[in-house]
């Protein structure tokens, strides 16, 4: 039997959902594979929503809004494309789906442009097959999504634009560079944090067992420990006497 | 002479004393008591017979003299002060004079701790030296404790212990004095290893010239194994054994060794018998009897003297 | 002081039966001292007492009380009012206390909780050790001050037994040998040469053995 | 607090009763609490956030193994609460302008962006911060966010923005509920009046990439020495776990490498850094401690334990630790390839170069003044030494080269934990000296109103605030609900709930509530007593209630803290903590604590260079003074010296000293004179001493007695001494070094051997000062005959701090030192008319006999027959018969009873200056009690009912500082003046006849039972 | 360090504890707890010198008293940590929680 995608896809309500729905008027055939989730802007599309579709099984997930200077709601649409573009960057150094991921633009008058974009999804969908669910595949993308809910993310990805083009708190303008560099760290610390704590829910492990599990070297991986013990997530393993402690957690 | 002791009168004419010592039975078997002093017989001048020794009960000692005696043998009376009140000491003492026994020895008894009845009660109404003073006044003033007059007085040889190596040192020879003092006329010491210091201590009581009026009885007990050596110089209090001594048991096979301790014992009653002041040997044997005669042989002290 | 040591509390439930309503009863004279009956004592073994009998869900009423002395009647008095609440008096003085107590409460039951031991003295914080036994006629003159009688295990008056070693009783290493302490303290003030008089053997009436004493003071009599 | 009062100073002719001490480590601290304690106003300035400088960073203190932060905390405490004393953290100062006595500071102040009057410390900020920083608190081993306070204990409890890190997202404005986060806040500067300066910058650590040849910085595992005491502490990067940085592992095998940027004149450092020898010891046995299978190794040229208790340290390392010892520097560390371990390449005893492998080493950087630090002296006009030291003299150990500006600290010279805080009191005492006619002008007394009475039969009327700590406890437990239970609670009159129940207006909430509702008790259930207590009690009593009618529920720290995901057991548990304070506060009582009148005169015992600087100090303060010395003259120890190693003249300096005591009035002089009996307490003793010839008794009341009785060299045993004319000691080398006509000139061979009754069984400690001692003289007879061959018999050469340029210079000049082992120490005899000294070479590897013309012993210090005194004020000494400190690291001048103050060589073995510094302190120690005309006592403290007790010596016995007595009466007395209130007697009084007040046993049983209850 | 432990744990503030009065944890065994540990100064870091050593002991003496009553010893401990252990104060705080969970309730309490 031929491997048939699930697709998720977001539509924006003033373009992209006009657009599919003209591609309907205009009965431009398209496969089926797609399940659309309307919502108001491109911009509401939380990147966590991307590992949480994967994980509940689907095979490839589309976000679709206005092009860039048409949004509704001035700039949702090039919101989403930052944030988009960061978890993207997340997926593709974990290696976990990022070409199953598009985001583009769909004009409520182009219908022919819908369907041929969803064409064009399922067919690469397809061709990649299944989405692999390997136990280290659904940890990476478990950790990745709530990396991407916690608070801290979430408010960085809200606030970079401003903080970029207009002024931060102390009324500068924050360099850009300093932004994604932050941003990129932080989020790369909270992944690997939960990552680790994901790791440590079936069994204490030694810290070279979690830096071959992360693909990190030790040097790498130590701070992350540090950091997880220093806030009381995780602890040492006692019970016996080792050169290499194990971590467990508290 | 005071009394019709063989011992006294042994020493009496200069001889060198050689006695030896009989454990009554935990029994009432009056065999056992036999069997023991007929190993002795003609071996030994005098038999000490022990009271309720480390305060474990026996067969009493008077009774188990009593049957000696009817075998022909010198009993030695041992009387620890731990049982008996002066009443009962004094009552004893008239009991044994009237069953025919010349010796005693008067000690303080070792501690009911040891022994089989630590719950008990001890006494201690008197004291050792008390006891031998006792025991002299109720022979030579014929009178009791208490002052009243004795009918018959008790003809008794007193002796004592005397462990020389106990402490406190300062005291070492001067205990003997003051046991000579109390009117003490032998002394059966604890058992010696150590010759050096006993000749040392033999010098001390020389010295002040104790032992003219209280003979010394030079106690020697032989080794069965070299366990009952080490066990000796580790547990029991105021021994001292020389550690070659253990070494020279533990170098011979375990089958050799109890003639290793015969032969050491032999070796030290001859070493002994030359130390100035000593006027006989003990030989406490514990429960091997019948070895004693063997001892005595090889000691060239046989045979005992004869007395008229 | 006099020294004592509690009884096993397992001895005390026993004792009490089935009395449930107890009237724990400290003395704040030598046993508060020697820390087995005072006030915390009585403390301690009440609460001991309640956590049993709640432990096995039983109904009990336990008091404390602590008397300034349970030698003297007035003292004794103070807890008239009272004790006829309990079933028993559980007395934690000597056993010169719990008597008294006794025979001023002929229709209680008073209990000893308290095993009285000796006449002694205060070694070191939480270290009694004993002195004295009450002969009644005091040697202390001809020992260089050390008792031989409350102190040697044979309470030998003329000496050691062979079982002096290193200065300890033969009874076991912990205690020291009476005659020891006497000789070292003779040495030391140079009267060594007192050892050598022979005590006479001792008049015990005025102990124990003569019966159990009594003393008057005319002149203090009212 | 009130500035603008404080800001001008008003009549310029007399000096500003202010001080500011700038570096807020343990020596500013200590400084800071002695002068507020003496009657002056601080402003303690520091450039870090937070006060607590570098002692805050450390894990253990040698040579006591104290958990650094333990000890330290009560201080931080003190400091940040003290009435006196303002902390202006994350400033600088930027000028120093105006004469000496009167001086106008300005600072700069950098903004915090966070308010201090607001943040309640609740760390919310810190959790949210998306940006993460690198941690220097953890030396970089760990991470922060850019909200952050440096360490958890930190003092002021004030979160700070690094600027630098924060991206200005205005998350934390968000999240703290305070509102304490400010983003518009500016530097600013601010000017300030003060009478004198303490300067107490501390130092900072060496950079250890200058030596590169040790590959810090390349290799993961090369560790500086402040990294492994990060690693080591409860609060490092792996919570006290010892693992290397490289791989997370456990290293075994561990290397330190001693003087990295000391003793190395490469790197323009050629001064000794004192400390790091002793704090490899520690930190190899607490390594050991942690790991049992760790073998430490030290590569060191010397070991200089030469400090009180040192060198028994380090012999136990030796022994109890099997920690290695290799003399012998290290010349190379390198990789092993794909391992992480490190190859150590040093010459070996035998002069050979041999290498090692190592799984961790660590560099035993030394102390050097920061640039900062260096640029402040600049701009403050004190010069500093060509190290970067501030320059001090000999004599004047403490005062910088600008009038009225002091130092101490490792500032002045590197130095350790005890000898920092002596010299801060000493600093204090030096800058209160100048300003001691301003004591009490700016010091803050507090008018409060009088107190309500409240009666034991009064019935209790409590009021209950329950406190959200914004989310902290709110977040986990109900609140509202709490309250509610609260107010159903027995004698609760009034219950409510605050957001933050530490802020301003609240505060004055609960004292309107206490007025509107006739309350008689408070209980704030909130955070943790340790740290708000004294604050809530300041409260209440304004509100005119007693300040022990306050009870607290720890409803955060020990409740929502700990069961944050457990919110209704939480709950529960923070209605029991409230039902307990209820239970407990129905039995609080008034506690009063009274006034005992202080007798403002000293009595200094000891009259050598310690005791009389002592007494100087005392009666340049206003202070009368009695001075009692067993000799016919003043002067002690220094009556034989001549010359410091510096260059300095002893005997005129002695003579200045000696005629400014005589000449002061306040000084009373007693020569020929001693101690016969000793009573009373702080405040208020009295003391007999006796005066030759003619044994004149007199009586001295005082409030505070000095013990400076000095030391002396002891009279060698063996080497021929006192058979030989040529053998001498060394003070008697200095004697002679003195005379007119001199005959050393002749002399062609001299040997002096160090360590004489010094580090042996006898004497277990060295006796400091040797060292140098032999390299003066050295150097004195090399500059008489410069053909002098001069061999220097030593162990351990101990010349620390700026005394190793002397050992350099010796070196230079020739003088040979050559190493011997305590195991084979030197023979001396005589053949014939010839002295012979025979020794083993270490290098040359055989035995070399000597012929010198003289031989000098380095003989060992000992103290002075002080047995007696030491009985008469019962106060303790080491084996060695030292007089022993109050606490070995925090407390070096005082005795461990209030109110006795040892000072100089009486304390161990000290070189002039330190004795100098040791005095002052003694004496500012002094001065806390001295400077108030009252001491309040009692309050916590064991009291006894007469009644029950049975006289049965129990608290005599078990009180810790021998406080209880049986009095006339029969009954035990505890004296309130003395009694600390641990309350050890109440726990164990057989009769129960002890309580202690607040703590009652009704109290305690109380507050158990209300555990159950309900 | 916000560490978690089990809220069980009820603490009663000493100024030393030395101040523990074997009667206290007694009376605290009456009212019906079911553990009792006191938690000191590391052993020669007393603030007052030698109070928790005198501690120790008392609580010693009171496992005697509990295995007299029936109560087990078990159910009173002493712990020794530093001001700067949370760490452990938290893990003393579970392992005697564990340790009286195991022992189950106070037969006290009914």
């Amino acid at each position: 039997m031929s491997f048939e995608p699930k697709i998720l896809s977001f539509l924006c309500n003033w373009c992209a959902y006009a657009g599919a729905d003209l591609a309907g008027i205009s009965r431009f055939q398209y496969p089926p594979n797609t399940r659309v989730i309307r919502v108001m802007c491109s911009g509401r599309v939380d990147p966590a929503f991307v590992p949480r579709a994967f994980l509940a099984g689907f095979d490839g997930v589309m976000i679709l809004g206005c092009h860039p200077g048409d949004c509704h709601y001035i700039s949702g649409n090039i919101q989403a494309e930052r944030k988009i573009a960061l978890l993207r960057k997340v997926l593709s150094d974990e290696g976990v789906g990022s070409e199953r991921l598009l985001l583009d633009w769909v004009s409520a008058g182009e219908g022919q442009r819908f369907a041929e974009l969803i064409r064009g999804f399922t067919e690469q969908i397809r061709s990649l097959g299944p989405f692999p669910k390997t136990e280290e595949i659904e940890g990476k993308l478990r950790a990745i999504r709530t990396s991407l809910e916690g608070e801290k993310i979430r408010w960085m990805v809200g606030k970079a634009p401003e903080l970029m083009e207009k002024e931060n708190v102390y009324g500068e303008r924050t360099d850009p560079e300093r932004v994604r560099e932050v941003l990129e760290t932080t989020l790369r610390e909270e992944l690997c944090k939960n990552r680790i704590m994901g790791f440590l829910e079936a069994a204490t492990m030694t810290a070279k067992e979690i830096s071959d599990k992360l693909n990190l070297s030790l040097k790498e991986t130590l701070p992350h420990l540090v950091s997880l013990v220093g806030e009381g997530r995780i602890g040492f393993d006692t019970s016996e006497e080792s050169h290499y402690p194990r971590y467990v957690r508290s | 002479m005071k009394t019709n002791s063989r011992i006294e009168k042994i020493l009496g004419q200069g001889g060198f004393v050689v006695t030896s010592e009989c454990g009554p039975p935990r029994g009432a078997d009056s065999e056992v008591v036999r069997k023991k002093g007929e190993l002795l017989r003609g071996v030994v001048d005098a038999v000490n017979v022990t009271d309720n020794q480390t305060a474990v009960v026996r067969m009493s000692s008077l009774a188990a003299c009593a049957i000696l005696k009817g075998m022909g043998l010198e009993p030695i009376l041992q009387m620890v002060c731990r049982d008996r009140n002066r009443i009962a000491l004094q009552s004893d003492i008239l009991g044994a004079a009237a069953l025919g026994i010349n010796n005693v020895l008067c000690l303080s008894g070792d501690h009911q701790k040891f022994g089989d009845h630590p719950q008990g009660k001890n006494v201690y109404d008197i004291d050792s030296i008390q006891l031998i003073q006792t025991v002299c006044r109720m022979r030579d003033e014929g009178r009791f404790l208490g002052g009243e007059e004795i009918k018959g007085k008790p003809l008794m040889f007193v002796g004592a212990a005397e462990n020389p190596f106990a402490d406190p040192f300062e005291i070492r020879a001067a205990r003997l004095g003051k046991k000579m003092k109390a009117g003490c006329e032998f002394i059966q010491t604890q058992c010696i290893y150590n010759m050096e210091r006993f000749s040392r201590w033999m010098e001390m009581v020389c010295e002040r010239g104790f032992h003219e009026k209280c003979a010394v009885l030079a106690g020697v007990t032989p080794f069965k194994t070299a366990g009952m050596a080490n066990y000796m110089k580790k547990n029991v209090p105021g021994m001292d054994v020389p550690d070659e001594m253990i070494e020279r048991m533990k170098g011979v096979p375990k089958e050799k060794q109890a003639e290793e301790g015969i032969k050491i014992c032999v070796e030290q009653i001859q070493q002994l018998r030359e130390i100035p002041g000593v006027r006989g040997i003990h030989i406490m044997a514990i429960e091997w009897e019948a070895k004693v005669e063997e001892i005595v042989k090889a000691a060239g002290l046989f045979p005992r003297p004869e007395i008229e | 002081m006099i020294v004592g040591n509690r009884k096993d509390f397992k001895e005390i439930l026993e004792k009490l039966g089935p009395r449930r309503r107890v009237l724990v009863l400290g003395c704040n004279e030598c046993v508060t001292v020697c820390g087995v009956g005072g006030e915390r004592e009585v403390g301690v073994l009440a609460s001991e007492l309640r956590l049993f009998w709640k432990k096995e869900g039983e109904t009990f009423e336990v008091r404390e009380h602590t008397l300034e002395r349970q030698c003297d009647c007035e003292y004794i008095d103070q807890i008239r009012g009272f004790a006829d609440e309990y079933d028993v008096i559980l007395s934690m003085a000597c056993g010169a206390g719990v008597q008294y107590v006794s025979e001023a409460y002929k229709t209680k039951l008073v209990l000893p909780a308290v095993n009285t031991t000796f006449l002694g003295v205060t070694i070191e914080q939480g270290v009694w050790s004993e002195r004295c036994q009450g002969c009644g006629a005091c040697i202390l003159d001809m020992t260089a001050g050390v008792c031989p009688i409350a102190r040697c295990a044979k309470s030998l008056l003329n000496g050691p037994c062979g079982g002096s070693s290193g200065g300890k009783c033969e009874i076991d290493n912990e205690t020291d040998c009476a005659w020891q302490l006497i000789v070292d303290r003779l040495k030391e003030s140079g009267q060594m040469e007192r050892y050598e008089e022979i005590l006479p053997v001792k008049d015990w009436r005025s102990g124990r053995e003569g019966g159990p004493r009594k003393r008057v003071r005319e002149d203090l009599k009212l | 607090m009130e500035l603008s009062d404080r800001t001008t100073n008003k009549d310029p002719a007399k000096p500003v009763g202010a001080v500011m001490v700038v570096g807020g480590g343990i020596g500013g601290m200590q400084a800071s609490l002695d002068l507020a304690e003496s009657g002056f106003f601080v402003y303690l300035v520091d450039n870090s956030p937070t006060i607590g400088g570098v002692m805050s960073q450390l894990d253990k203190t040698f040579p006591t193994n104290d958990c650094a932060m333990c000890i330290m905390s009560p201080k931080l405490v003190g400091t940040g609460g003290h009435r006196n004393i303002r902390v202006i953290t994350h400033a600088e100062v930027k000028e120093i302008t105006g004469p000496p006595g009167s001086f106008e500071a300005a600072i700069i102040r950098r903004p915090r962006y966070i308010r201090a009057d607001k943040c309640t410390g609740c760390g919310e900020c810190a959790k949210h911060c998306p940006v993460t920083a690198i941690d220097s608190y953890n030396e970089g081993m760990s991470k922060r966010a850019a909200v952050y306070l440096r360490y958890p204990q930190a003092i002021p409890k004030v979160f700070l923005i690094d600027r630098d890190t924060c991206i200005g997202c205005g998350l934390c404005e968000r999240a703290c509920l305070a509102g304490a986060v400010d983003y518009g806040d500016k530097e600013s500067v601010e000017k300030i009046s003060v009478g004198s300066v303490i300067l107490a910058p501390g130092f900072e650590v060496f950079a250890a990439e200058r030596r590169p040849e040790f590959g810090y910085g390349v290799f993961p595992n090369v560790l500086t020495s402040i990294e492994f005491e990060r690693i080591l502490s409860a609060t490092g990067p792996h919570r006290s776990h010892l693992l290397r940085p490289s791989d997370g592992a456990i290293p075994e095998r561990i290397a330190f490498i001693q003087c990295v940027g000391s003793r190395d004149v490469k790197c323009g450092n050629d001064y000794c850094s004192s400390i790091c020898c002793m704090y490899a010891v520690k930190e190899a046995i607490i390594a050991k401690e942690h790991v049992p299978f760790v073998k430490p190794t030290i590569f060191n040229m010397d070991i200089r334990a030469y400090g009180k208790g040192f060198d028994a340290y380090y012999e136990r390392a030796k022994a109890d630790y099997d920690v290695r010892f290799i003399k012998s520097m290290v010349s190379k560390v390198r990789e092993k390839q794909g391992t992480g371990n490190l190859l150590v390449t040093f010459l070996n005893e035998e002069g050979k170069a041999s290498e090692e492998e190592f799984d961790l080493v660590v560099l035993s950087v030394g102390m050097t003044p920061s640039q900062s630090v260096r640029d402040m002296a600049a701009r403050l006009g004190v010069n500093l030494n060509r190290f970067g030291f501030c320059e001090t003299e000999t004599f004047t150990p403490l005062a910088t080269s600008r009038e009225g500006i002091y130092v101490c600290g490792a500032f002045q010279s590197p130095k350790d934990i005890p000898e920092t805080v002596a010299q801060a009191s000493g600093a204090a005492g030096a800058a209160a000296e100048i300003i001691a006619s301003a004591r009490g002008t700016l010091a803050i007394k507090k008018e409060y109103p009088p107190e309500s009475e409240v009666k034991p039969e009064d019935e209790a009327r409590i009021g209950v605030f329950v406190c959200h700590c914004g989310i902290n406890i709110g977040g986990v437990v109900n609140v509202p609900a709490v309250r509610e239970y609260a107010s159903t609670l027995p004698n609760v009159i009034h219950a409510d709930e605050n957001l933050y129940t530490c802020s301003q207006d609240t505060q004055e909430k609960i004292k309107n509530a206490v007025k509107e509702h006739g309350l008689n008790r408070v209980i704030v259930a909130s955070c943790s007593p340790r740290t708000h207590e004294p604050m809530f009690r300041e409260t209440i009593r304004e509100a005119g209630l007693n300040k022990f009618l306050f009870e607290m529920a720890n409803i955060r720290d020990q409740c929502s803290w700990v069961h944050m995901r457990r919110k209704a057991e939480a709950t529960e548990k923070a209605k029991l903590l409230v039902r307990m304070a209820v239970a407990n506060a129905r039995l609080n009582s008034p506690l009063t604590e009274t006034e005992v009148p202080v007798i403002q005169r000293g009595l200094v015992i000891g009259g050598g260079v310690a005791g009389m600087t002592a007494a100087l100090c005392l009666a340049e303060q206003g202070f009368e003074v009695f001075l009692v010395e067993k000799e016919d003259r003043l002067g002690g120890n220094l009556l034989h010296l001549h010359h410091t190693i510096e260059g300095g003249d002893v005997k005129a300096f002695l003579r200045g000293l000696i005629a400014r005591a005589l000449d002061n009035s306040k000084i009373h002089v007693l020569l020929n004179s001693q101690i016969v009996d000793f009573n009373g307490v702080r405040g208020n003793f009295t003391t007999g001493v006796r005066t030759a010839p003619d044994m004149v008794y007199q009586k001295i009341q005082h409030g505070i007695t000095i013990l400076a009785t000095g030391a002396q060299e002891e009279k060698p045993d063996g080497y021929l001494y006192g058979e030989d004319p040529r053998v001498l000691t060394q003070l008697e080398l200095e004697d002679r070094l003195d005379q007119a006509g001199d005959d050393a000139i002749q002399l062609q061979d001299v040997v002096m051997i160090q360590c004489v009754g010094s580090r042996n069984e006898k004497h277990p400690s060295c006796s400091r000062t040797c060292c140098a001692t032999a390299v003066k003289n050295a150097l004195k007879l090399k500059k008489l005959n410069p053909a002098m061959n001069i061999r220097i018999l030593y162990r351990d050469i101990r010349t620390y701090g700026f005394l190793e340029t002397y050992y350099t210079q010796a070196r230079r000049e020739g003088i040979v030192f050559v190493r011997y082992d305590a195991e084979e120490s030197p023979e001396v005899k005589k053949e014939g008319e010839t002295l012979l000294i025979s020794f083993e070479d270490k290098i040359l590897k055989e035995r070399m006999t000597l012929k010198p013309d003289l031989i000098v012993l380095s003989s060992a210090s000992i103290p002075r027959e002080n047995k007696e005194l030491a009985n008469l004020l019962k106060v303790p000494r080491t084996a060695e018969g030292f007089f022993l400190e109050a606490h070995m690291k925090l407390r070096p001048v005082d005795f461990a009873s209030d109110g006795i103050y040892v000072a100089g060589s009486a304390h161990a073995p000290k070189l002039i200056s330190e004795s100098i510094s040791q005095a002052y302190a003694a004496a500012a120690r002094a001065c806390t009690i001295l400077s108030k005309d009252n001491l309040m006592v009692g309050g916590i403290v064991a009291v006894v009912d007469g009644e029950r007790c049975a006289a049965c010596l129990t608290c005599v016995r078990v009180c810790p500082y021998d406080v209880p007595v049986v009095n006339v009466r029969g009954e035990a007395e505890i004296d309130i003046i003395q009694c600390k209130g641990c309350g050890t007697c109440a726990a164990e009084c057989p009769a129960r006849a002890i309580d202690l007040m607040h703590f009652t046993t009704g109290q305690l049983e109380a507050k158990v039972g209300a555990l159950v209850e309900g | 360090m916000r560490l978690s432990y089990p809220s069980n744990v009820k603490v009663v503030k000493l100024p030393c504890t030395g101040r523990v009065d074997v009667l206290l944890i007694l009376r605290a065994f009456e009212s019906g707890v079911d553990g009792v540990y006191v938690a000191g100064c590391m052993e020669g870091e007393c603030h007052f010198l030698r109070g928790n050593l005198r501690a120790r002991r008392r609580v010693e003496y009171v496992k005697g008293l509990l295995e007299e009553v029936g109560l087990g010893g078990g159910r009173v401990e002493m712990f020794n940590m530093s001001a700067s252990q949370g760490q452990r104060f938290a893990q003393f705080a579970r392992e005697m929680t564990e340790r009286i969970r195991l022992l189950g309730p106070s037969p006290v309490r009914k």
